[in-house]
């Protein structure tokens, strides 16, 4: 086992195998503000001799884009933009997400997953909390659905739903989440019960891999520089380091 | 709308935020541009103490700052966007009240078609065809939005966005020229609310001689003057958003609002101390 | 068509132009930007020393000397375009020899629908709508743009061109950099087609370090590196067209051009002084 | 009347005339090759105080527009283009305009007429070889043409059609040309049989009015210096001036 690690370590990691390596994915967009899909791939273009490449909407300095807001929309109609990554206030077994309103309650808004979703050739949907008032049967309204009928054009959806609990593969054909592991420390009974829609899993669930020390070297050293100036207090806490 | 033709300016040079602010009508759809783009922050601030009313904000294609500020003030009525957001800091506090107690009304649109929409207007088209969004409950609200099919294929259909055309552009730049030009920089989406929309209003952190245009470095980044109609000096106009090259976001500052604007005494203290007492000081 | 995703490029830099010129195959449909933007001449003469066949070519809009030369060479079956012709040195001499010889088909356009129909594939969408068009005899021969009803209002109709999506578009630029973008500065239209085309080429005068988008003042005029397959250096590439900013259109070469090129054997000796033994000499 | 003058003189100067005052027009375009329409725009100009605003395509250096070459036909379909100038191979008496072919010969091809026609508010219609060939009963292609039916859009259309032997007004009601003047020299007998459409005239036709000293000053003072940069073989040729 490798030496002590964070969640956000873990996570990272188990983002950057979802990307796969760079025969697989040229390039992957990252939007609004978590920091974690950003450092998987940072973890994978230190390995990878500065591949996938990355767009980040919000990078402060040297923003990818010339064309403005619009250009990552563009980029994804066009087929270039290989993966993409979405959350949601509700998610729901369907691979729906909602990010506008639940239970009374507002959220921001759609931003431009009702697109993003279908153009973008992956999709790896990401939340770290894990409870079953997120991750519910029937989400309150849909911003953007998980799966088109014949005769909808998507070039992509769904590949995988990731937590802060486990992580699940999305079966196209079934319409339904698999159970592909556990992150350590969560049991497959306390999952069932903290998730609010139904899923297959194996009969003997797997756990999460933890990161290699590699990895943590990587994570620790240039990956956290890349990813200081753009996510300053999350670099901070994480690994003591200043933009 | 779209056979009412938009106007060729001559740019006018206003004396300040204010002057902008008086241009701007209770009632009007005003375009803006997000938190991390060029907000006329200083134009906002004059529309709270000139207490507009029943504006139509329009997200290109989300909202922040500008905009729960504006909605917590009582000066919107409604607001069409993909999202409203302080980004890092957390939901937008005022926004989430309002729209919780039933006071705004919100058009819930997804950034692609925020764009196409504007975009058909910038070619004087009555809509815009998009892939995706069908099967999203956005559509359910919307009808201004359609699905079509797609005249070269068999069992395609599309949706498409009318043309939206707002009264008002409004938004911040690093420059203004003597031609009346201003300088956008690698925001277009600035530029195709400028085209779109029927009057445009933009402050400038400062002036340079002579015509941007003329210059084949600085033009790439320049809005040219035919779609300005007024501009006025608004040093550090931005504040607490950035303009790239100049100063950047204030994020403490962001924050700070953040944490005070979750109740209604705490947002009003904030508009007497950062928006309002404003007004008394000399520019 | 459009459902084939367009690639994500790691620019590869190249040699020189020829190595640009082998990359573009025979019969293939190259956009080509206006004599006035910037024309990538010395792969155009490259293409004519490797005597390439049947390429299909795209005006963005219109097209100009280096069509009336690949077209007099015999590298050309079709061009797609509004007009070819040599501005002020009049008509394109080769292009109307071919059209009356029955040598070269033309699919006669008008430039707004062939920006529509680049930025309808840079959208990924199969079609864009535009006003205007009906009634031109254009539309007789294009089975390409469809009339559609707007679905917003009553008895209005509008013309749609399709998705135009090139297989390469070639331009040159003034700079490249380190990183794989070029600087294309305010010619948009080059940014277009190379957002819609699934191989983009590029020549350029120079080499700058570092990266261009990290620089505020140059990135509105950059196309990023993502749009670009290949670049290669070639100094004074776009002669006898010009490069804003670095050297203009030397005009008495394209009236003597025009001069000669009125008849075969004028042209054949103009390829020869000024094209096939240039590939001779050291670059 | 005034001093001896260029037809080149007296074609600008019937431009401006029909360009009308600032109130009327707040933006003219100017595309291709003629410096006639351009010279007019600079008279209104040098006598209004810069007014109207004058987009030249093809200006060489500080060319007005920063979209590249789509900027003109968005700037057009938004309404913001007062007066465009159109010619062709043949103009018919319908004011359709060819700019293809014409009895087997080929032209270089339609450009945007096809939309401008429609969206430029005015388009004066401008090309100064006056013969049959040019002013034909009925154009070989429409490239662009002169009217619409009922329920087909269009902003503009024809408003006047100048030569170098005469000016027209457009009829919309009547889609008939009415001559309006002859240039001096020019008779209304010489002009029907150089024709080739059929037109409405007045039973006395009015002679185009000679440039005045006052316009003939300003042209060859601040206008030519305006001109010259951008068409300097024009410029050259009839002020003597160089760029």
């Amino acid at each position: 086992m490798a030496e002590s690690y964070a969640r956000e370590e873990l996570l990272a990691c188990t983002v950057a195998r979802l990307i796969g390596d760079a025969t697989q994915t040229a390039h992957v967009a990252v939007g609004a503000a978590s920091p974690i899909p950003a450092t998987a791939v940072e973890l994978l273009r230190a390995r990878q001799g500065g591949r996938p490449r990355l767009s980040l909407l919000h990078r402060r300095h040297g923003n990818p884009f010339s064309e403005g807001s619009r250009e990552l929309f563009d980029l994804a109609g066009q087929g270039r933009i290989d993966v993409f990554f979405l959350g949601g206030a509700q998610i729901d077994g369907e691979a729906n997400i909602n990010l506008v309103e639940a239970e009374g309650r507002r959220f921001p808004g759609s931003f431009g997953s009702a697109f993003m979703y279908f153009a973008a050739r992956r999709t790896i949907l990401f939340r770290e909390e894990h409870s079953a008032r997120v991750l519910v049967p029937r989400v309150d309204f849909v911003s953007a659905p998980g799966w088109s009928p014949p005769g909808v054009w998507r070039r992509g959806g769904p590949q995988a739903l990731l937590t802060g609990k486990a992580l699940f593969a999305w079966q196209a054909e079934r319409r339904r989440f698999r159970l592909e592991s556990v992150h350590p420390g969560v049991t497959p009974e306390d999952l069932r019960a903290n998730t609010g829609f139904d899923y297959d899993a194996p009969a003997r669930v797997a756990t999460t891999p933890e990161p290699t020390d590699a990895e943590l070297a990587l994570l620790r050293g240039p990956v956290a520089r890349e990813i200081a100036p753009n996510y300053p207090a999350f670099a901070a806490r994480l690994w003591r380091i200043a933009a | 709308m779209l056979d009412q033709p938009l106007p060729s300016n001559q740019t006018e040079r206003l004396a300040d935020a204010e002057a902008i602010a008086a241009r701007i009508p209770d009632g009007a759809f005003v375009a803006l541009p997000p938190d991390y783009s060029l907000v006329a922050m200083e134009v906002v601030r004059a529309l709270i103490r000139r207490e507009a009313k029943d504006l139509r904000l329009l997200g290109v294609p989300v909202l922040g700052f500008c905009a729960d500020l504006l909605i917590g003030a009582g000066c919107v009525r409604e607001v069409e966007t993909s999202a409203v957001s302080l980004g890092e800091a957390g939901l937008a506090p005022r926004f989430s009240a309002a729209v919780e107690q039933g006071r705004l009304r919100v058009v819930d649109a997804t950034c692609p078609m925020v764009h196409s929409g504007l975009q058909a207007a910038e070619k004087g088209v009555p809509f815009m065809p998009l892939r995706g969004v069908i099967g999203s409950d956005l559509t359910r609200r919307r009808d201004d939005w359609k699905t079509l099919a797609n005249p070269f294929e068999q069992n395609d259909a599309l949706i498409v966005a009318r043309a939206i055309q707002p009264d008002v552009a409004l938004f911040h730049a690093r420059w203004a020229d003597s031609a009346g030009n201003v300088w956008i920089g690698r925001r277009r989406e600035l530029a195709t609310i400028a085209h779109a929309a029927r009057a445009c209003y933009v402050t400038f952190e400062a002036l340079r001689e002579g015509d941007m245009l003329e210059d084949e470095l600085l033009a790439p980044g320049v809005l040219g003057a035919v779609y300005v109609s007024a501009v006025a000096r608004a040093p550090r106009g931005a504040w607490p958003l950035g303009v790239i090259g100049e100063y950047g976001i204030d994020d403490a500052h962001i924050l700070e609002y953040a944490r005070r604007a979750k109740t209604a005494e705490g947002f009003a203290r904030y508009l007497d101390e950062f928006v309002t007492r404003r007004a008394a000081q000399p520019a």
